[in-house]
C-alpha cells in the first residue's frame, strides 16, 4: 500500500506536504514547462501588495557559502493585475494556491486580503510580515509580538480563507512572536524567511547587492530554521510550515521529525527545477523503507531522551 | 520552451589563456536554439557552487545534437566547469531567451572580451552556414567588431573569417589591429558606412555596451545588447536578473538577454 | 616598505588585526606547536567562568552545510585553576592575550574580571554575553540593552584593562545593543557569537547535538555576521571587531572593509591550524599590491553610493 | 608533537566492499607514530567537508617514511577521500592522540568493523615485525577477535595469521566462524583462558565497547578502548569530543583516543 502524504494546513489540504515557497516560484507559470505543478501539495506565489512595486536596483542577488542573498525588494505587478493576469492560470489548478501578501501597513495588508478573498481559485493566504512597518519606524512587522498581533487580527477579521502568518528569524525569541500569531487567529505558522546579510566585493570595496544588506537563503540557514521550528512547535499548536535550505529529502524529513507539519522548497528551485518532486518521491520512499503508513506520523516524532546511560 | 537535461561532456579544451570550448550532447536543445539564446548549467553536485551559471550557446549543431559554450574562468564555478571530463553528466537548463532578431539587413557585431560567444552563433546564422537554402549568407555583409586586451585574446578570428564576415580588431594594448577600445572601432566603423543601413549587435562588458548604446542611439542606428546580470533561477521566477527600463525593471534571464539599446537603461 | 599592520583596540595594540577566537583556540598552548602564535595580533582564551564547568554531554558537535554546531557548554576549569596552570604560559607571550569571560549573573562576571585583573599577563577582557541569564529567565544577557548595560557597567567598574563586549547575533536589532555596550563603558566589541541552530538525525529521529540545539559558526553564517558588523560601525564609535566564518584573507577583508577594526578567526582553525597566518600574509599582501600603507586606511572604506548611472 | 603536513598519496584502493586502504608519503609521521594513534585530514579544499576527519594510523612504515590508513565510506568526507587520485595531496594533522600501551604481557584485541584499523598496527607492534630485535614477537600470544556483519567485511585476516597472531572471527551472520556478537566470543575466549594473564585492547562501535568494557571490567582484566567522537580541532583546542569519566568530561583527541575501560563512562 502507498503511504499517505496527505497533511492538513488549516482548513487546506494538501496531496502532500512539500510546497514551493515564495518568491522562488513566480506565480507558478514560469515552472509549469519544467515540473508536473499539480504534483505539489502546493505553492506560495511571490509577495502581492496593493500598488504595483518596481523592486530594488540590481545587483540583486549573490551566492554566498551554501546560500545566497537577494534583495529583490518585493517586486510586483499589484493586486489588480495580479488578479487580472496571473489568476487566470492559477484558477482550477489542481495543487494549493496560497498568496503571499505583503505591505507597508496594517491597511495595506487588510485591503489586499479583502480584495482578494473576493476571487476565485485561491486556497489561501500566507502573511509576509518581514517587511518594514512604515509606521513603526521601518522594524518589520514580525519582530515584535504587538505589531504581530495587529496585523494579523486585523487581517483575520477581513478573510475566511486559512491565514498562514510567516515569521522572520531576525528576532530574538521566536516563540512570543508564534505566540501573538496563533492568538490573534492564524490557522498556521511558516518559517523562516531570510535572515539578514551582507556580502562585500573587495576589489571595488562595494557592496555586492545594491541594497547593501539582503535575506540570506540556502543550505547555509537550515540549521537556524530547524532551530526555529522546533522551538515554535514547542509553543503553539497550530501547523507549523517548515522553510530553509530544503534541498533534498533528508533536509524535509529533518523538519517534519522536528514537528513541521509541511515543509516550503525556495532557493532549492532555483539549484533544481526538479527539487520538489524529488523531495516528494523520497518522502514516500522513505515511507515505504520505514512502514511509515502515513507521513503525519512523523511529524513531531523528535527523540528527546538521551540514547544511552551514563 | 525551455528543459532540463543531462548533457554529456563530448570535449571541454582550452583555446586561448583562460578560455575554454565545451561540446555538450543536447538534442532537445540543440534543435531549438538560437543566436543569443542561453543555457543554465548546475556545475555542482552539492553546494559549490550552489547556484545554476549561464552560458551562451555559442554553437548549436541539430544534426549532430550537439551544442558548444565558450567560457572564460572567472571565478569557482567555471574553474570547477573547466575539470569536467569528457562523458562526465552536465545538468542544464536550455535554451533559455529571447535571442537576437534579425532580417536581411547588413550588420556590424561588435564583441568585447567573452563576448564574442554568442555573437559567433549570430554570425553563422546571419551567414547562412547553418541553413541550406542560401549558403552565402544571403548576400548580406556582416562586419564583426572583435575587441579584446591584447592580441593572445582575440578569439575565433580565422573561424568567422571563413564564415564569410569581415573582421575587424582592436585591442587595448595595441598588440594587434586598432589600439584602443573596440567601440572607437564602432564609431570609425560607423562612420565609414554612413551611407549604408544595417543593425549593431553587441555583447561585452556592461561599460562597452554602455558606449556602443550611446554611439547607436544617437545616430538612430538599430542596435540589440545582449546582457548578463546575476542569475538564480534563470526561468524568470525569482526577479533575481533585474535591468532597468523606461517601464520599470524587466528580466534579463526571460525578457533577454538581448534587449533593444533604446528598451535599457544602462 | 612593508605595509603597517598595527591596529589599536582601545588601548590594546595589536601588531597585526588578526586574533584567533573564544572556544576555538583553547589556552593558546594547543596551537603552539603549529603556529607560530606569536605571530597574531592576539586570541582569545575559551571562556572562563567563577568556578569550574563541565559542559554539556556529548555529541558536542556536528557539521552543516559550510558551518557546525556546537554545544560545549562553557566547560572550563574555573577562575583559579587558570590562573594556576593556563595563566604561566600566557605570561610574557609576544602576543595580545584576551580572556574571554561568562557568567551566570552579573556577579560571576564581576567577580571573574575582579580577580583576573590581579594579575600579570593578560592585556584585556572579552565579556561573552552569549549567556543565559539565571535572573532573567535564561534569556541571553546580550538580548535586551537594559541586560548588557548592567553586565557592561558592572565589569567596567571592576577592571582597568580594556574590555570588549562580545555580542550575540541572535537579536531583533544589534543597533541599540551596540549602543548600550557602547554607554556603559565598553572600550570594544567583538561580534558575532553563534547563531541558534539544530540538526537532526533522521535515521534515528534524535536531534544531532545532545543539547539539542547549539551554536552555528562557519562560513555560512559570514553574509549574517558582516551584515550585523556593519550595522554596528553605523551605530558606535567605539572600534568593532569581525567575527564570523573568516576562512581566508578575501574574507577578513570584506569584514575590515565594512568597518571593523580587527577580525577574529574560529572555525577557520578547525579547518586549518594555518589559516590566521595565511590571512596574515594575505594581508600584508594586499595592502603591498593595492598600495595601501597602513591596514587602518582600509578600515571601514566601504563605498556606498551606486556605481554607473541610471 | 603534532605536526601539520601535506602527505603525498602513494595508493588508495578498495579492499573490501566499501573499505580503501590509502598509503600516504608522511616522514614526520612515519617516524613518530605508535599504534592507536590518528590522523586528522582536511578532505575538501573548500567547505564540502568543512571540518577534518580522524582516522586511526593503520600502519606506520618509518624506513619508507609512509603510513596507511583504512577507512569505510560513510558519507561525503570519506566518499571524497576514496576519489583521491595517486599523487594528490593531503593536508593532515598527526600523530595524535596517546595511543595504547603495553609491555609484554599476552593480549587479545578485540575489533568490530573497521575498528580493526588501529588493531592491526597494535598487532604489528606486539609482534615485533617492527623491530628488528625480537623478531618473533618476544614470544608473547597475541589473539585478535574480528567481528563483523558477514564474511565479506572480514578484514586483514590473513595478514595478522602471517604476523604470528592466532585469529577468530564472529559473523553477526554466521557467514563465518562464531555467529553472533564478537563480545561473545570474547566472553567465550576469557573462559578458555582464565588462568592465564592478559590484557584486552578493543576498537569498534560504541555498543560492542561497552560490551567489552563490562565483561572485562567485572572479571578484572586490564582493558583498553580506543574510542571516537566528533571531533572538530583534533589538537585539544575545542572540547568538541568529550567522554564522560568519573572526574568529568575528557577529549578523545589528546586525552584518547586510548582510554582504559574502567576510567571512562560510555
Ligand atoms: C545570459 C548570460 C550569458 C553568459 N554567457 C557567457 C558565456 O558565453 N561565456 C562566459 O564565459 N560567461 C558567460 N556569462 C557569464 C558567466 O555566467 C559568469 O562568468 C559565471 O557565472 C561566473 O561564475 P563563476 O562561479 O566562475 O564566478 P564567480 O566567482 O561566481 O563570480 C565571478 C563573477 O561572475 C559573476 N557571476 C557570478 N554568478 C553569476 C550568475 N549566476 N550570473 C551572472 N553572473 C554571475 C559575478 O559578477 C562575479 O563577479 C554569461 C552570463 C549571462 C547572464
Ligand atoms: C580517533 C578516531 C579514529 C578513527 N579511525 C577511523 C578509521 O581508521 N577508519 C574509519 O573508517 N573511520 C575511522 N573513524 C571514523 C571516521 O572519522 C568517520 O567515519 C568519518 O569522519 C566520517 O566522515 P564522512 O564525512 O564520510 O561521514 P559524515 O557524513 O560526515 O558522517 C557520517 C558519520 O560519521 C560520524 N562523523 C562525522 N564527522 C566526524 C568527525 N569529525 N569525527 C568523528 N566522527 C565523525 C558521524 O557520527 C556521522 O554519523 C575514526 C574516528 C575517530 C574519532
Ligand atoms: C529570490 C527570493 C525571493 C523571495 N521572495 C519572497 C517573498 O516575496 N515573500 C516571502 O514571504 N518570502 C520570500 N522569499 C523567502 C523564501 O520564501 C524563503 O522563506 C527563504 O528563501 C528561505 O527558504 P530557502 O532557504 O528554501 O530559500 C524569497 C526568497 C528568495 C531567495
Ligand atoms: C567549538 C566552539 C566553542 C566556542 N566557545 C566560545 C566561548 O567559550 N566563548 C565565546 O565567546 N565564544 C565561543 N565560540 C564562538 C566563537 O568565538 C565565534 O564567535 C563563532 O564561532 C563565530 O566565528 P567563526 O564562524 O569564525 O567560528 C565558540 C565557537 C566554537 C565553534
Ligand atoms: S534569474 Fe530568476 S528571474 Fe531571471
Ligand atoms: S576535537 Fe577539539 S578538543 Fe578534541
Amino acid at each position: 500500500m502507498k503511504p499517505n502524504l496527505r497533511v492538513k494546513i488549516g482548513s487546506i489540504e494538501l496531496k502532500n506536504p512539500v510546497l514551493a515557497a515564495s518568491g522562488t516560484f513566480g506565480y507558478g507559470d514560469e515552472y509549469a514547462d519544467l515540473i508536473d505543478i499539480e504534483g505539489l501539495g502546493g505553492f506560495v506565489t511571490k509577495a502581492i501588495t496593493l500598488l504595483p512595486r518596481e523592486g530594488n536596483a540590481p545587483p540583486r542577488t549573490v551566492e554566498t557559502p551554501a546560500g545566497m542573498l537577494n534583495s529583490i525588494g518585493l517586486e510586483n505587478v499589484g493586486v489588480e493585475a495580479f488578479i487580472a493576469e496571473k489568476l487566470p492560470f492559477l484558477h482550477g489548478l489542481e495543487t494549493a494556491v496560497i498568496v503571499n501578501i505583503a505591505g507597508s501597513t496594517v491597511e495595506e495588508y487588510v485591503e489586499v486580503t479583502r480584495r482578494l478573498s473576493e476571487c476565485d481559485g485561491i486556497d489561501g493566504f500566507e502573511l509576509n510580515i518581514s517587511c518594514p512597518n512604515v509606521s513603526k519606524g521601518g522594524l518589520a512587522f514580525g519582530s515584535s509580538p504587538e505589531t504581530v498581533s495587529e496585523v494579523v487580527s486585523a487581517t483575520r477579521a477581513s478573510t475566511r480563507l486559512p491565514l498562514i502568518v510567516k515569521l522572520t528569524p531576525n528576532v530574538t525569541d521566536i516563540a512570543p512572536i508564534a505566540r501573538a500569531a496563533e492568538d490573534s487567529g492564524a490557522d498556521a505558522i511558516s518559517l523562516i524567511n531570510t535572515l539578514v546579510g551582507m556580502a562585500v566585493d573587495v576589489q571595488t570595496r562595494r557592496p555586492k547587492l545594491a541594497s547593501v544588506t539582503g535575506g540570506l537563503s540556502g543550505p547555509a540557514i537550515k540549521p537556524v530554521a530547524l532551530a526555529m521550528v522546533w522551538k515554535a512547535t514547542q509553543t503553539v499548536r497550530i501547523p507549523i510550515i517548515g522553510i530553509g535550505g530544503i534541498l533534498n529529502t533528508m533536509d524535509a524529513l529533518e523538519f517534519l521529525i522536528s514537528g513541521a507539519s509541511a515543509v516550503q522548497v525556495g532557493t532549492g528551485n532555483f539549484v533544481d527545477p526538479r527539487c520538489t518532486m524529488k523531495i516528494i518521491d523520497g518522502l514516500e520512499h522513505f515511507c515505504e523503507e520505514n512502514h511509515i503508513a502515513k507521513i503525519s506520523d512523523l511529524v513531531g516524532s523528535l527523540q528527546l531522551s538521551t540514547g544511552g546511560a551514563g | 520552451m525551455i528543459t532540463q537535461a543531462v548533457g554529456r561532456v563530448l570535449s571541454n579544451e582550452q583555446v586561448a589563456p583562460g578560455i575554454f570550448l565545451m561540446s555538450l550532447k543536447l538534442p532537445w536543445i540543440a534543435q531549438r536554439a538560437k543566436p543569443g539564446q542561453f543555457i543554465h548549467v548546475r556545475i555542482g553536485s552539492q553546494f559549490r557552487p550552489l547556484l545554476r551559471r549561464p552560458f551562451s550557446i555559442y554553437r548549436a549543431d541539430a544534426e549532430r545534437e550537439e551544442i558548444q559554450i565558450l567560457y572564460q574562468l572567472v571565478g569557482e564555478g567555471t574553474m570547477r566547469l573547466s575539470e569536467k571530463g569528457e562523458g562526465e553528466g552536465l545538468d542544464c537548463l536550455g535554451p533559455i531567451g529571447n535571442g537576437f532578431w534579425f532580417r536581411r539587413e547588413d550588420a556590424v557585431l561588435v564583441s568585447g572580451g567573452i563576448g564574442i560567444a554568442p555573437l559567433f552563433f549570430l554570425a553563422e546564422a546571419m551567414l547562412g552556414k547553418m541553413s541550406s537554402d542560401d549558403p552565402r549568407g544571403r548576400g548580406r555583409k556582416v562586419t564583426i567588431l572583435i575587441g579584446a586586451s591584447s592580441r593572445d585574446y582575440l578569439m575565433r578570428r580565422k573561424e568567422l573569417e571563413l564564415l564569410g564576415a569581415e573582421v575587424r580588431v582592436a585591442t587595448d594594448d595595441g598588440s594587434e589591429g586598432y589600439a584602443g577600445p573596440v567601440t572607437e572601432l564602432l564609431a570609425a566603423t560607423l562612420q565609414e558606412n554612413s551611407d549604408r543601413a544595417f543593425s549593431v549587435f553587441a555583447c561585452g562588458p556592461r561599460p562597452m555596451l554602455k558606449e556602443v548604446a550611446r554611439i547607436t542611439v544617437r545616430r538612430r542606428i538599430p542596435c540589440q545588447l545582449s546582457l548578463e546580470e546575476h542569475m538564480a533561477c534563470g526561468v524568470g521566477a525569482c526577479l533575481g536578473c533585474a535591468v532597468r527600463t523606461p517601464s520599470g525593471y524587466r528580466r534579463v534571464c526571460v525578457d533577454g538577454p538581448v534587449f533593444d539599446a533604446e528598451e535599457v537603461i544602462l
